[in-house]
């Protein structure tokens, strides 16, 4: 991110959806196909979600989306890259033909390989990390024994021409084959052998690769044309010209690595001896060989332990397996060593074979050595050195050897251009496997050296790549090097339940080995594979199957979507980033959290009682799913609280949601629930959230004063116990049902890294630093904030600094305002007055949602019956774009005036559609819809019929009310973009500013005859102690000579007419009156404190009140005992509401004066201190300084008696349990604030005020700034008390919710509304009286008396003037009585 | 209001049901759905031809400007203050709604018999179940409003016809068989084009 | 302030402050892009349950 | 009652809570009995009292208001 304020270009990252949102209808097909189950964070890890999914049933984007990282670390890990996540979720979900067309994409051999692959995949597999891995190849064979590979359909493509020659039949050649084949080019195999399949032939035997498997896998690729000769061994009569000659285009040499390597000891060419590769060519050739009765094998790869284990089945009595190093060393399968010990073998580990003994010619033992192990060499194994003096002598029959094999060169050695390896390999370009010989191919052992199957399946893969490119003439190695993967986030292994061990392979029992070569490993049986499969973890969460691109009708999936970096060139940013709620695994040891289900986070309770949560709002526990009796709730987890986790601020929001949370389980409890809230202190200090906290208590929550540290478990009945000492001292043990803990805020990570990298300075606790004058700026200019990433507060609060901030952008870039917003334009409307009905019916199918339950051609031929229907057709999708476009063209050519569509919602859909009519020039109000998805199909879903006569019904009932539908026109009223102000104060200022330096002139009037409200006059500081009555003095001055500002002082409001955008307002300056139009209101007459009578006020000079203190600060020298009281006044019968501001100012007046006078007593004497937010650091320090903070509660109210000139306060103490007497030498209180007394000004624009005075605004969380008559704005106090930056934000806001009317010319209100018709109307106003957004009025017309009249701008259409007008004089536009009429008859009627 | 007309007419006040649903509540409204249906369906089907006459009378009585008015007002009346700050005891507005209704909806019903033909008081009473007494005391009323008047003599029978032709027979006059509940008059809408 | 001023503002978050302001700035003639980590907008609050203090729902 | 016997319930629905309500339960696929014939209007004191009685004289066997 770099620029300046007005011109900045940030870079940002977008993660591929892999979903088109123009094509997604969400309806969840894809979602119900999708093998892979993960934690669905929304509902905090209470139930699972699919890699495919919908973040919540009503998320805006309302389309799904795919959670993906790169390939996992098995895909990565595999040579030939099969999808392995892929196949293995198949096969848990028992779709073994999906799984096998996954595994052909890159092997044709899956059964092979699913026998005796390496599996270097399961090595890789992030499940070590939990218990055991995967067993991969067991379930590629599971997937092959389940279906038969060659009956998969394997795309290819067009045929080619060219012929490519490929010699040797090995897993390299066939494979090589294979691929070509799928690129349409054909292939020979020329083979050697009378037998296909080169090592998987005659190298492995039978016990481990029947033939039958090999048979039918070589099947697949004979099945794609491949020809196979087999007898045709390369050399003098088969030569790379001669092929060349016969027309082939290419040769691949895969000859493979057959030749055995000699021992090189003495006495190794007697006839006993010979060479395990050809022992075992003869064995899979002839079906067997000469055997003797005591076999030495030498060697410890895969290659002696098949020798050994073809022995034993041949009769040997005695095999021994000699091998130089130790067991761990041997670089056979430890699977394989364990079943040929299990035969019977035994294996000699640490000796070495020095010379084989003969007695006449035959083999009569051989000599070994013992080795120790030495330095590691460069294999990376620990080389073996003989042990001089340690040979020991074996009594064999047969020696035979297979410590390796390399490729048999004879027939290659007289090519020229071939080049080879020092380990007589031959030489290939590493990334095309091309030789040096134009056209020649090389690949498998011949090429690698003696490697695995899979390995060889690979070359293959990459040579066929490279032979198509030679054939295009394209460079063979372009973009073929595999990019390393860096710092990949995988699916978090901690998200993986342990405890689920591999399941162990069946195998045949040792004793059924014996002379047979029946398969040793069974192989998995369906239930064992499915769990198995289900261990995996899904390292990249979507595991690529591929079966959501299959199910996605509109095709809406596309897994290449690839991220997008975009360069965004922006005048301003407003980083609302949120919060993270505090995870409390970190206190595990004190709340239980992970350990116990019934322990959870308030989060999680939210979801639990959400009607579309995990259980369904079904309040129940998590551990036995029985309804809780009693639920406690901690409070302060993670905030408050400086010794467990360094969050020392109060997240402000966590008691006022316990309470909710506690009444709403009350009301979701069937028996009478006990809820209990343990808590330090409530805070409940916002507007109506003291009343919010008294009703609670009267439906019975319990509030208990303590904090309860740790939780122990009742582990048989899953119940909690809280043990906590009460405000009297005396220890308590409660049990629970379950626990709630009230988890406080944080900044979210993501968003304190972003603001770390752009440069904005945070704070200790890492919210964003701002000064107060400009709450919601960050240190950067141009960059704002708001929300809880500014610190932590409730919602309207939140809302409050989202406007300020828009308003502050917006500041910045008022010069460009409206350059980049683009407008739509529509066809000329077609004037349809005096026409007969012409309806189109479009019924849609939303894939299977109807399609799938009602019987839609039914529908549209039972609907072409019905009159005035001149056209009727169904869809599969009528939201998707190519149908919108298909419905203008529909409207136009049969010249259609009214239009039906049955389909899902009109709350979502109905305006999409009404786009659609006003591309074809038909008015949009010709328009209805049937909801026959959400409300039929989708509820009715097993009785079709049933859904299908009620679709029709429906149907019918929208097409009686089309008829009776007229064009309606958007009503359009003019705006003057002036703005009036009411009250100079802190607010009123900041607003006037806000408006004028946008551009809108602006009117300022003011009560008294100087600016400044009550802050000036009594505010010095604010709570962190910054000095602002500069601040003050500046903003007026600014007021005061600002051009677009005019101040008139002494003014009131007398009265007021019109409505947004268009007022008219009377006002009285000074003694002559002024009317002044303006287009917004925002009234600003804030609040002050209130005087008391109580504690001696005003009687005795010593006690004051709020910040008078200051004063008596200097005129008192006696000052050695100072008490504070607060909540005089609030929070009583008179004032029942918290005034917010006392308590942090009391402290900070308490802070003071300890400052000047050190060694001062004082007392706070409060009712619960409500520091909200970070001002919780003043109430610690004021701790930490001293200061003795003591509760009283309404019944045990202090006393102030005057002795001798001072004040003497009595105070009953809870902790004591005794009253206490304190001689003050000042008294502070702190006293209730009210609103400034606003009658003229809330009668002139019809406000609504509440009972405490305050005028109410349009909804207290939702829409705090707006009031229920448009166009008026409130902020400052006499919206609520609200400290000083607060006042600032929601006056910044005010300007913000005005501005989006003022920089309009006109407005365009919803046709939607109610008409009166003057003749009927008799003036009785009842229709006035019952209008709750005051949207008529009175009109006197001469001759006709008193009539009522519309003001359409306000109105909201709900028509409940039309019900209460006696005469029947009022008519609603689109919902008349006509159109419900013939609505209800239609319903009934068959017509 | 309704609820008592129905009671009045003899239909189960069952049939209509009124439900608080919020947008977020599905499961309550779909709980809702079954409830209502499982009390339709004990209620049975409901045959319209035995109650036509009762339903017309309600439907004109719910159109008279009394009804209306007290529909309209009924809840400013009964919670707010009037200008004197006194608020009205809700027994007494209680009694003062029952009487009102049952009377319009006798003399509707009244109205309705005699739309069909000019019929006596006891005629009347034997048709509509209603006691002579009350038959005559509403005719009076009737009378006074000028909606009814003496007809003609039969022997000692005296029959009274109606002078106000009812919504019903409007409609029938108009259009097709069914009944149009309210008609709204043509010039609302030219007036409508005419005013913005 | 730079001089050719931009009429666009990028807001970083979809919760209910970034659905606000995005609102807000729209409706006064900015463009606006609504960044969101998330696959959806609606931020911590489209999990609530309820709201306080008037127990509106949260959706 | 017979149980083919299926009641025909007029219903009327206020846009902004029961019509939304009754989007919800589609969505999450609460079933219930296909008996309503639903009506949407702008708000549930839009139902005229001489709507209900219409309903009744059309035949609906109930008539069901929800806001």
């Amino acid at each position: 991110m770099e620029g300046d304020p007005g011109h900045f270009s940030a870079r940002v990252y977008q993660t591929p959806r892999y979903v088109d949102i123009s094509k997604c209808t969400s309806c969840a097909d894809c979602e119900a196909v999708c093998p892979v189950e993960l934690q669905n964070d929304y509902e905090e890890g209470l139930t699972t979600r699919k890699a495919i999914f919908k973040k919540y049933t009503q998320a805006i984007p309302g389309t799904y989306a795919i959670q993906k990282t790169s390939p996992a670390p098995c895909k990565l890990a595999c040579p030939a890259g099969l999808n392995v996540q892929g196949y293995v979720q198949m096969v848990k979900m028992g779709n073994y033909k999906r799984a096998l067309e996954i595994i052909m994409e890159d092997l044709p051999f899956p059964g092979i390989l699913g026998r005796v692959c390496t599996h270097g995949c399961e090595d890789a597999c992030r499940r070590c990390e939990v218990d055991q891995p995967v067993a991969i190849r067991d379930l590629k064979r599971l997937a092959a024994d389940q279906y038969d590979p060659r009956e998969i359909q394997l795309s290819s493509k067009p045929k080619r021409d060219e012929k490519v020659a490929i010699i040797g039949s090995g897993p390299a050649g066939l494979s090589t084959g294979y691929f070509l084949a799928r690129k349409g080019i054909g292939s020979t195999v020329f083979e050697a052998l009378p037998e296909p399949g080169g090592m998987l032939r005659v190298g492995i035997p039978e016990h481990r690769l029947p033939r039958e498997v090999l048979e039918k896998e070589i099947e697949v690729v004979t099945n794609l044309g491949v020809e196979i000769k087999t007898n045709t061994p390369f050399g003098p009569n088969l030569t790379i010209d001669q092929l060349f000659q016969q027309g082939f285009k290419a040769v691949y040499l895969a000859i493979g690595a057959h030749k055995g390597i000699e021992l090189g000891v003495p006495g190794e060419n007697l006839k006993g001896v010979r060479q395990g590769v050809a022992f075992l060519k003869d064995v899979a050739l002839k079906g067997t060989t000469e055997i003797g009765k005591k076999v030495a094998i030498i060697g410890g790869g895969n290659v002696a332990i098949d020798v050994a284990r073809s022995a034993i089945r041949l009769g040997a009595e005695e095999v021994s397996v000699i091998y130089r190093r130790s067991r761990d060393e041997m670089p056979a399968f430890k699977e394989e060593i364990q079943a040929t010990l299990d035969e019977g073998v035994n294996i000699v580990y640490l000796s070495a074979p020095q010379e084989i003994l003969s007695d006449d010619g035959e083999v009569a033992g051989v000599r070994c050595i013992r080795m120790e192990l030495g330095k590691t060499d460069s294999s990376g194994r620990r080389s073996p050195i003989p042990i001089p003096g340690s040979e020991f002598d074996l009594e064999v029959d047969q020696v035979i050897s297979a410590i390796g094999q390399q490729p048999d060169l004879s027939s290659l050695t007289d090519i020229t251009g071939l080049e080879f390896s020092r380990w007589g390999t031959i030489e290939v370009n590493s990334v095309s496997y091309a030789t040096d010989i134009e056209g020649v191919f090389a690949g498998g052992d011949a090429q690698a050296g003696p490697w695995t199957v899979i390995g060889a399946v690979a070359t293959g893969k990459e040579a066929a790549e490279s032979i198509e490119r030679y054939f295009d003439g394209v460079d063979m190695s372009a973009g073929r090097e595999i990019a390393p993967i860096e710092d990949v986030e995988y699916r978090p292994v901690d998200e993986v339940e342990p405890g689920v061990d591999r399941v162990k392979m069946p195998e045949l029992p040792a004793a059924q080995r014996a002379g047979n070569f029946n398969q040793v490993e069974l192989g998995y049986t369906e239930e064992e594979g499915q769990s198995e499969a289900s261990r995996c973890i899904n390292c990249s969460y979507c595991s690529d199957c591929g079966l959501c691109v299959e199910a996605c009708l509109p095709g809406a999936v596309n897994h290449m979507e690839l991220p997008v970096e975009r360069d965004l060139d922006v005048g301003a940013v407003i980083l609302t980033s949120g919060t993270d709620v505090f995870d409390p695994a970190k206190l595990e040891q004190f709340y239980l959290y992970k350990h116990n289900p019934n322990v959870m986070t308030s989060i999680e309770f939210e979801r639990i009682l959400s009607a579309t949560g995990p259980t369904n709002g079904h309040l129940v526990r998590r551990s036995d799913d029985k309804e809780p009796k009693k639920i406690a709730w901690l409070q302060c987890v993670g905030s408050r609280d400086v010794n467990q986790c360094d969050n020392g601020y109060c997240s402000s929001v966590c008691c006022m949601y316990a309470i909710k949370e506690a009444v709403i389980a009350k009301e979701h409890a069937p028996s009478d629930l006990d809820c209990a809230i343990f808590n330090m202190d409530i805070r409940t200090f916002g507007k109506d959230y003291e009343r919010y906290y008294e009703r609670s208590k009267e439906l019975g929550v319990r509030f208990v004063q303590a904090r309860v540290h740790t939780i122990e478990e009742d582990s048989n009945t899953g119940n909690l116990l809280l043990r906590y000492a009460t405000v009297d001292g005396e220890v308590l043990t409660e049990e629970y049902d379950m626990v709630v803990l009230s988890v406080g805020m944080e900044p979210a990570r993501s968003a304190v890294e972003m603001a770390k990298e752009i440069g904005i300075e945070l704070n200790q606790y890492n919210f964003v630093q701002s000064e107060e004058v400009a709450p919601v700026a960050s240190s950067k200019p141009g960059i704002y904030v708001a929300g809880v990433f500014q610190g932590p507060k409730d919602i309207p609060h939140s809302i409050m600094e989202a406007s300020a901030a828009a308003c502050a952008a917006g500041l910045d870039l008022s010069s460009a305002r409206g350059s980049l917003v683009k407008e739509r334009v529509f066809p000329e409307e077609k004037d349809i007055t005096g026409e007969e009905p012409r309806i189109g019916v479009f019924v849609c199918n939303c894939g299977t949602n109807i399609g799938g339950i009602a019987n839609v051609p039914e529908i549209v031929d039972y609907v072409k019956g019905l009159p005035n229907v001149v056209h009727a057709e169904h869809n599969m999708f009528s939201c998707s774009q190519d149908t919108q476009e298909k419905m203008v063209n529909v409207i136009k050519e049969n010249n259609l005036n009214r239009v039906v569509v049955a389909a899902c919602s009109p709350i979502t859909h109905e305006p999409l559609f009404q786009e659609t009519l006003k591309d074809a020039g038909l008015n949009p109000f010709l328009f209805d819809m049937a909801n026959i998805r959400n409300q039929c199909t989708w509820v009715h879903s097993d009785e079709k019929e049933k859904a299908t006569e009620k679709s029709k019904d429906l149907v019918r009932m929208s097409i009686a009310r089309s008829r009776y539908l007229e064009p309606l026109e958007y009503l359009t009223v003019g705006v003057n973009n002036p703005a009036l102000v009411i009250g100079g104060g802190i607010s009123g200022m900041t607003a006037a500013l806000g408006f004028a330096d946008q551009g809108f002139p602006t009117t300022l009037i003011e009560k008294t005859d100087e600016l400044g409200g009550s802050a000036a006059r009594q505010l010095k500081k604010t709570w962190k102690g910054s000095d602002i009555t500069a601040y003050i003095q500046g903003q007026i001055n600014k007021v005061e000579n600002h051009q677009n500002i005019t101040v008139l002082k002494n003014t009131e409001v007398v009265d007021s007419s019109g409505f947004v955008g268009n007022f008219e307002t009377e006002l009285k300056v000074g003694d002559l009156s002024q009317t002044i139009k303006h287009g917004a209101t925002v009234v600003a007459t804030g609040g002050r404190a209130t005087d008391t009578d109580e504690y001696l006020y005003g009687q005795n000079p010593r006690v004051t009140q709020w910040h008078d203190i200051e004063e008596n600060l200097d005129k008192f020298d006696d000052i050695n005992t100072v008490v504070f009281i607060n909540c005089v006044g609030s929070r009583d019968e008179s004032h029942p509401y918290c005034s917010k501001l006392c308590c942090t100012a009391s402290i900070q007046e308490a802070l003071q004066v300890k400052e000047r006078f050190p060694d001062a007593r004082i007392f706070v004497l409060h009712r619960g201190i409500r520091t909200y937010g970070e001002r919780e650091d003043l109430y610690r320090e004021a701790r930490e300084k001293g200061i003795i903070f003591i509760k009283y509660t309404p019944e045990t109210k202090p006393t102030i008696t005057e002795v001798n000139g001072k004040p003497e306060v009595l105070v009953f103490d809870a902790i004591l349990g005794r009253y206490i007497q304190i001689e003050a030498d000042l008294v502070n209180l702190a006293t209730a604030i009210e609103p400034e007394e606003n009658n003229a000004v809330t009668s002139a624009f019809k406000l609504p005020v509440n009972e405490d005075g305050f005028i109410m605004e349009a909804h207290v969380k939702l829409r705090p700034v707006d009031c229920s008559t448009d166009g008026v704005y409130i902020c400052g106090m006499v919206h609520y008390p609200k400290p000083f930056e607060e006042s600032i934000t929601q006056a910044q806001a005010a300007v913000s919710r005005a501005v989006n009317v003022l920089c309009r010319q006109q407005v365009n209100v919803e046709p939607i509304v109610s008409t009166i018709d003057q003749d009927l109307c008799i003036g009785c106003g009842l229709c006035i009286k019952t209008c709750s957004f005051s949207a008529i009025e009175a009109e006197t017309i001469e001759g006709l008396g008193v009539r009522a009249k519309n003001i359409s701008a306000l109105c909201k259409g709900c028509g409940v003037c039309a019900v209460a007008c006696p005469q029947q004089a009022i008519y609603m536009n689109h919902f008349n009585n006509d159109q419900i009429n013939a609505a209800i008859k239609a319903g009934k009627s068959i017509a | 209001m309704v609820a008592r007309l129905l009671d009045l007419a003899g239909i189960e006040r069952n049939r209509v049901q009124l439900r608080r649903v919020s947008a977020a509540e599905g499961a309550l409204f779909a709980n809702y759905v079954k409830e209502v249906s499982q009390i339709t369906t004990e209620l049975g089907p409901f045959d319209t031809s035995k109650y036509r006459l009762r339903l017309a009378a309600i439907k004109r009585a719910l159109g008279t400007r009394r009804l209306r008015w007290l529909s309209g007002m009924e809840h400013r009346l009964s919670i707010e203050e009037n200008v004197y700050g006194e608020k009205t005891n809700p027994e007494l507005m209680q009694e003062v709604l029952d009487e009102s209704i049952q009377s319009e909806y006798h003399k509707a019903l009244i109205l309705e018999m005699l739309e069909l033909q000019p019929l006596s008081v006891r005629e009347m009473a034997e048709i509509s179940g209603l006691p002579v007494y009350t038959v005559s005391l509403r005719l009076n009323e009737l009378e006074n409003e000028r909606k009814a008047e003496f007809h003609s003599h039969e022997g000692t029978t005296a029959r009274f016809a109606s002078l106000v032709a009812s919504p019903m027979s409007e409609a029938k006059a108009a259009d097709d068989s069914d009944y149009p509940l309210l008609k709204d008059s043509d010039h609302i809408k030219v007036q409508k084009a005419v005013s913005h | 302030m730079s001089k050719d001023v931009i009429g666009a503002v990028m807001v970083v978050g979809g919760g209910i402050s970034g659905m606000q302001s995005a609102l807000d700035l729209a409706n006064s003639g900015y463009y606006v892009y609504l960044i969101e980590e998330s696959s959806a907008i609606g931020g911590v609050m489209s999990q609530l349950d309820k709201t306080f203090p008037t127990n509106d729902c949260t959706m | 009652m017979s149980d083919n016997y299926e009641p025909k319930i007029l219903a009327f629905l206020c846009n902004w809570c029961a019509y939304a309500g009754a989007d919800l339960a589609g969505v999450s696929r609460f079933q219930y009995p296909p008996t309503l014939r639903v009506i949407r209007t702008m708000c549930s004191g839009r139902v005229d009292p001489l709507y209900i009685a219409g309903g009744l004289i059309n035949g609906y066997d109930s008539v069901f208001i929800s806001g």
